[in-house]
């Protein structure tokens, strides 16, 4: 097995190599990819038509938005996938303490204490990737992952019980299908006005600003709704993991 | 709000997915109804979309995402291209959903539990992402979709027992690679052509005459590779046969018909529109006898393998695997009858293996047992899934007036034309195989307990009374639109075929 | 002169209209069988109403539209088929009769569904005879491939089992390996097109080499019709209840298998045009092996159904061998030959089951004497034992001259030595029987007593077929111009 | 020999490194992937992968000389000022490609869910065969057949 593996990787190494051959040089501006119409058309007229400075953004959450809309199914598929494999429903994780001693009985004093300090200059900072997308690097998914962090640090230091309180299995799956909602509403608002799905001008009659205008504001709508799948799931995958779907004290 | 049908077929499951777990795990009648009600609506939404198509001049629908007008003659878009292959398969993808949901009604509680709604939530999602593959034109789209459908699937088959998880790990590495592959490809492609969409790529290629590069030929190497991984086409199908035999029966019944036929459709868009007929079947002179040798192998290779089981979903996984080799070689044999057989087989495959997969599940269900000796004495105890299941298997064997009759008929006459004589002989011969392997069971079924028969209560004339099939009429109802929509495929062939010639880019 | 009619469509619809009728009647037999015996008549009748029309020189047409590219499900009665339908209706109807006897005589089980795939398999037979083009051909000869696969099995015990596994599995795996790709081949190579026409549809568009494969391909693949190396279903079909035997060996299966290769050769290659290629003597020296090899094993076979089996592998070699010599004389023998050997055989395999039904016997040599026990039986016996040798006053004398008069004109002495050499072997296998049953020393009888025949439902219908082989031998008229209509014979 | 070696050095590896780092490392992950034993390092090595590609895909994006894609705060009030940009403000060889980021992006979120549910499966695995050892999972098959 372990030859067979060795030639088989070495035969497809040796493939990958043999094309680059007639590849650009590591950083060649004259390459195709980077030449090419798309990509100028992206880097030149992304503000013109988006008024959005960051082209990563406008070519996420616009240009390509369906691609991205199915990024965010694929997170809430992950989601909902591992609850399915892993959960166990049933009398043992009712039993489990759930009180609200249950929220001491973890970790120390001072971890909880930073804990407390940190997770809203956590939350804070995510909030501002989120809504600052536009303008520097950041966006639904990048925000999103830090939210659900937050709440996965608060589950490491207070415990899972005290985390689950705040973010409930069910909260969590609802939030989670509550932001493709908005993700795939917004789109099916833009087809009930009369433009294609995700054709975010025409929903400049009920935005404020130009049409261009009504494509910036669309795509923080849709950033938000990224944002509340990733933090929803991020943490619905964490407390899963940690205790093999049983969702009782954790780690 | 016609031209929107395309992207509504979509976005019926995917809401109803979204519907399905905000109602959570309590309201399974009410789930089940969510998901009908939007696999209806889908439906619906995938025949208007072939009237659309039928209408339409040119024959194929363009539906842009976001509304982004093409810029110099390059999409910067994600575009739907939806033409009459894509518009049947996307129909053939909804139909067997929609009826595979009736199907599972009464046996998903069992079988599923407390995770009722995530069944549902994970199937539609999976439907999503195969009518999504079927409908797009964007290399890169079509990778995020594929992960879709491999994801819900992964989980889904997870879902079963313990050896169901351990089959859906060796898929998500077997998928895993193959997605990769093909992720790979699209980047060499990407870097050579500067674009992602299908056609842009393809008329980049033409005009720059890019054809003559080594990485060109890798990257389709590399996207070939990757598509066969996920059709499980013959050497690399290891994973197919446990994941598809060991997952939940409403699971197992509903992917098989569906995972592999997709992928196949995907390799014809790859090899007919992505790279064109011109590209694959001039250069490949060599490599083109080489895959239908292969697949000659692998319809070989699966008749022998589905011959000697004894358990009968596994039987049915490694004939897929058979198939699969049909649908390859009709696809490589360069020639508009062979491409048109390929292309017919991938609806009639469906459409059999489904009335296979559900009569077997019934069966399962209500013997017990999964090995073909579950089948003794069927044809008394249960005539209408006995009846179903022949429809099926007269279909897999060949013999007219089903649709696996019809889809042989065009890859043979395809491979006549070509005067590939090994193939013909190879589907002539796991026609055979399939003969023996369906009267051995359906022998079985006819005969079975003959000795008993005195036993049971007789009528007048000395013949034991007509016992029906003591299944809920949501299994029964399911598995004779199946049968029917074998016979409906067969009969209409002429019909379907004409419709999926006009869609053949000429060669 | 071809013209649109729904006459076969009606023919052809009439017994499968009785299957509901049959299977919602299984709680009342006498009801469930006179639905049965309404559609024979009905269907007799329709075949009667057809034939003066088609001896008129007219061929009725029917389409279902197309069903693959080019060719349409379609029916197309001429003077082959409707002498086809013409045997096979008339004697569906003293099955029928026979059959009741026979299945109540002996109590047999599910009979139901005996006679629901009875009335199955009648149409997929005139749907062969009325097929207008390869395809349809195909489709119906699949049909009743599986129809007759429960009538085979009937018995349902482990020697049924094995019988119907050889009989499945040498008809569907011959033409589903050897049919099935002639038939694409012919199609790619005739454009799309797969009528019969008088003079073939391939006719011109094939070559010498390719034109031997593809009809050696589908005259094998026609298994029903019982060459060798494919002969060996039928032997084994024995198992089955007598009329199903009689139905299998006289009217319905083997006679679709000759009827089969008869269409291969006029209708898809036509003669002419066969004998340019010059490619149908590996076919005739094919036949010829068969009918004095199976007239060899018959001489050895003590079971009396088995023995008439191996009868019958060799008198369809007959017809095989008739129609492959091309000749217009031998095509007409041949195609007599379908009808006077159904009659002959029929009434011997009806002769077979009443000795079983009336004294459950089931082998020659217990039939010593039996003739002063059932002395009508044995006399039908005798009649048919003519027939099928080929002697006065039956009508199998008058296919078997026609086929001489073939072989003769197209000068293929060594064939001519065959059919004498076969003649008198049918002669040495059935003729003792007879003598024996007859003529025996009454100290070596095996049977003393009265008389004691079948029932009635079974001794009518077997004088009545009995009665129509020596009626054929006097008034082949009607058959002969049938049959003329194809070759051209006076 | 060395000259010629140094040559190719020179020609195919120094100004394409970034595609031979990929591919060495794809073909440590594929390697773990097929050979390992172990389901966790199968997990190890399909992420090694995963991330090789990736890996490939930014590198395509690179431009010598450019920046990130984003409009620096100038640019952009210059352009608010005039209503429109025009190729002389936006010079494209000073950003890199956008496109592949965003690829990228997407890649990760279908790497990163892979992985979590491959976990997942693979703690249910754990959980009915007590190991995580293949040969010892199909060790524990062998005998029942189904179960």
């Amino acid at each position: 097995m372990k030859l067979f593996g060795f030639i088989a990787v070495i035969i497809v190494g040796a493939l990958l190599l043999a094309a680059t051959g007639d590849f650009p040089a590591w950083g060649d501006a004259g390459s195709p990819a980077s030449q090419g119409q798309v990509s100028s058309f992206y880097i030149e007229q992304t503000i013109n038509e988006t008024k959005v400075p960051n082209m990563v953004t406008a070519v996420l959450a616009d240009f390509r938005g369906y691609d991205t809309m199915f990024e965010t199914v694929v997170i809430f598929i992950a989601g909902i996938g591992i609850i399915a494999v892993l959960r166990t429903f049933g009398d043992q994780a009712s039993k489990a303490p759930d009180g609200p001693e249950a929220d001491n009985d973890s970790g120390d004093l001072i971890v909880r204490t930073t804990c407390h300090m940190v997770v809203p200059l956590i939350q804070l900072f995510a909030l501002y990737v989120i809504a600052h997308g536009h303008h520097s690097p950041g966006g639904g998914f990048q925000g999103g992952v830090m939210l659900g962090a937050s709440y996965i640090l608060f589950a490491l230091a207070c415990g899972l019980p005290a985390a689950k309180r705040r973010m409930g299995e069910r909260r969590a799956i609802i939030i989670a299908a509550a932001g493709i909602i908005i993700y795939a509403g917004w789109g099916v608002a833009c087809l009930l006005l009369g433009g294609n799905f995700l054709d975010y001008t025409s929903l400049d009659p009920i935005l404020p600003g130009d049409e261009q205008m009504a494509r910036s504001h669309s795509m923080l709508v849709v950033e938000i709704g990224v944002a509340f799948t990733v933090t929803a799931i991020m943490f619905a995958i964490y407390s899963n993991l940690s205790t093999r779907g049983r969702l009782e004290k954790g780690l | 709000m016609t031209e929107h049908f395309s992207a509504l077929i979509l976005l019926m499951p995917l809401f109803g997915a979204l519907l399905v777990t905000l109602l959570g795990r309590e309201r399974r009648t009410a789930c089940w109804l969510t998901a009908l009600v939007c696999l209806a609506a889908s439906s619906a939404f995938a025949i208007g979309n072939i009237c659309q198509v039928l209408a339409s001049k040119s024959g194929d629908l363009r539906y842009r995402m976001g509304g982004w007008q093409e810029s110099a003659g390059y999409e910067v878009g994600i575009e739907l291209r939806v033409d009459m292959l894509a518009a049947l398969v996307v129909a053939m993808v909804v139909l067997v959903g929609f009826v595979n949901i009736i199907f599972a009604k009464t046996r998903v509680g069992s079988e599923m539990k407390d995770k009722v709604a995530f069944f549902y939530a994970l199937k539609q999602l999976l439907i999503v992402g195969l009518c999504g593959i079927v409908m797009t034109n964007d290399a890169f789209n079509l990778y995020v979709l594929i992960e879709i459908t491999s994801l819900t699937s992964y989980a889904l088959i997870a879902m079963g027992n313990r050896r169901a998880a351990l089959s859906s790990f060796n898929y998500i590495i077997m998928g895993t690679i193959g997605a990769s592959f093909y992720l790979l490809g699209v980047g060499y492609l990407y870097i050579k052509t500067g674009t992602l969409n299908i056609d842009d790529i393809s008329s980049v290629m033409q005009s720059g005459d890019l054809w003559a590069h080594p990485s060109i030929m890798i990257a389709f190497v590399l996207i070939m590779l990757g598509i066969w991984t996920k059709m499980a086409f013959f050497p690399l199908h290891g994973w197919l046969p446990n994941a598809y035999s060991y997952a939940p029966g409403v699971v197992g019944s509903f992917m098989a018909p569906l995972m592999t036929k997709v992928m196949v459709y995907v390799m014809l868009r790859v090899m007919l529109w992505l790279f064109g007929g011109e590209y694959v079947y001039s250069s490949g002179h060599i490599w083109g006898e080489l895959i239908i040798w292969m697949s000659i192998i692998a319809i070989i290779a699966g008749s022998f393998l589905a011959l000697a089981c004894t358990d009968i979903k596994k039987m049915l996984t490694y004939l897929i695997v058979a198939e699969v080799g049909y649908m390859v070689g009709g696809a490589w044999l360069m020639d508009g009858a062979g491409i048109l057989g390929s292309m017919y087989h991938i609806l009639s495959d469906a459409a059999m293996t489904f009335c296979l997969f559900l009569a077997a599940s019934i069966v399962i269900l209500r013997t017990g047992d999964h090995r073909l000796t579950a089948f003794t004495g069927l044809f008394r105890s249960m005539p209408l899934t006995m009846t179903g299941f022949t429809v099926g298997a007269l279909s897999m064997i060949g013999l007219p007036p089903t649709c696996g009759f019809f889809s042989k008929w065009y890859l043979i006459s395809g491979a006549i034309e070509v005067g590939h004589w090994s193939y013909v002989a190879a589907l002539l011969f796991s026609s055979l195989v399939n003969a023996v392997i369906f009267f051995r069971i359906i022998e079985r079924a006819y005969f079975g307990r003959i000795e008993g028969v005195e036993s049971l209560p007789v009528d007048a004339d000395g013949s034991p009374p007509v016992v029906l099939d003591r299944v809920p009429y949501s299994m029964l109802l399911p598995l004779l639109m199946a049968a029917g929509s074998v016979l409906l495929v067969g009969i209409y062939n002429e019909v379907l075929a004409g419709w999926l010639r006009a869609a053949i880019p000429s060669l | 002169m071809i013209e649109e009619s729904f006459l076969p469509l009606i023919t052809w619809m009439v017994s499968l209209l009785a299957v509901p009728a049959i299977l919602l009647l299984r709680r009342t037999p006498n009801a469930r069988e006179m639905a049965t015996f309404v559609a024979a008549f009905a269907k007799f009748a329709l075949v009667a109403v057809m034939v003066p029309m088609i001896l008129d020189g007219r061929v009725l047409r029917f389409s279902f539209g197309e069903i693959l590219p080019g060719i349409p499900l379609e029916f197309r009665v001429d003077g082959l088929g409707i002498l086809f339908a013409l045997v096979a209706s008339s004697l569906w109807i003293l099955t029928t009769l026979y059959a009741v006897g026979y299945m109540r005589g002996l109590k047999e089980h599910d009979q139901t569904r005996f006679f629901a795939c009875f009335a199955v398999s009648i149409s997929a037979t005139i749907g062969v005879a009325f097929a207008g083009n390869l395809f349809t051909l195909y489709l119906f000869y699949e049909v009743l491939s599986l129809s007759t696969y429960p009538l085979v099995t009937h018995h349902g015990d482990k020697e049924a089992r094995s019988g119907g596994r050889t009989y499945l599995s040498h008809l569907l795996g011959t033409s589903v390996a050897f049919v099935l790709p002639a038939m694409i081949y012919c199609w790619v190579r005739s454009g799309g097109d797969m009528s019969f026409t008088d003079g073939g549809f391939l006719a011109g568009k094939i070559g010498a080499g390719d034109g031997m494969i593809v009809l050696l391909a589908l005259t094998l693949g026609f298994a029903k019709s019982g060459l060798m190396p494919f002969h060996s279903w039928l032997p084994n079909a024995m198992v089955a209840p007598t009329p199903v035997s009689a139905l299998l060996h006289a009217v319905a299966v083997v006679k679709v298998g000759v009827f089969c290769v008869i269409r291969v050769f006029t209708g898809v290659f036509g003669t002419d045009f066969l004998g340019e290629l010059d490619v149908a003597t590996a076919v005739s020296w094919i036949a010829a092996f068969t009918v004095i090899t199976s007239s060899l094993i018959a001489l050895s076979q003590d079971n009396l159904k088995r023995r008439l089996a191996f009868s019958t592998i060799g008198q369809l070699g007959y017809i095989v061998l008739g129609v492959s010599l091309l000749s217009p004389l031998g095509v007409t023998g041949s195609i007599l030959h379908i009808a006077m050997h159904a009659f002959g055989k029929i009434t011997l395999f009806f002769c077979a089951g009443a000795i079983y039904v009336a004294m459950h016997k089931k082998y020659v040599s217990e039939l010593v004497g039996i003739g002063r026990k059932m002395p009508i039986t044995m006399a039908a016996f005798a009649i048919g034992s003519l027939s099928v040798i080929g002697l006065p006053v039956t009508g199998g004398l008058v296919s078997k001259w026609y086929l001489v008069m073939g072989t003769a004109e197209s000068g293929q002495i060594a064939l001519l030595v065959v059919f004498l050499v076969s003649s008198i072997l049918n002669a040495c296998y059935f003729l003792p029987i007879v003598y024996r049953a007859f003529l025996c020393r009454p100290e070596e009888s095996l049977y003393d007593g009265g008389r004691q025949e079948a029932p009635l439902a079974c001794l009518v219908p077997l004088c009545i077929t009995a009665a129509l082989s020596v009626f054929s031998f006097f008034n082949p008229n009607l058959l002969l111009k049938l049959a003329g209509l194809m070759t051209g014979v006076e | 020999m060395e000259f010629l070696a140094a040559g190719f050095i020179e020609e195919n590896i120094v100004p394409k490194f970034n595609y031979w780092v990929y591919v060495i490392l794809m073909m440590i992950g594929l390697f773990a992937m097929i050979t390992k034993n172990n389901l966790i390092k199968k997990l190890i090595g399909m992420a090694i992968f995963q991330t090789a590609i990736i890996l490939f895909y930014v590198s395509i994006g690179v431009k010598a000389e450019s920046g990130i894609p984003i409009l620096g705060h100038e640019q952009h009030h210059e352009i608010v000022e005039e209503g429109r940009a025009s190729s002389e403000v936006i010079k494209k060889e000073k950003f890199a490609n956008p496109l592949p980021h965003v690829l990228m992006l997407t890649a990760i979120v279908v790497g990163v869910s892979t992985l979590g549910l491959a976990l997942a499966i693979s703690q249910r695995i754990y959980g009915s065969f007590n190991t995580l050892e293949e040969d010892e999972i199909l060790d524990q098959l062998r005998p029942g057949g189904h179960d």
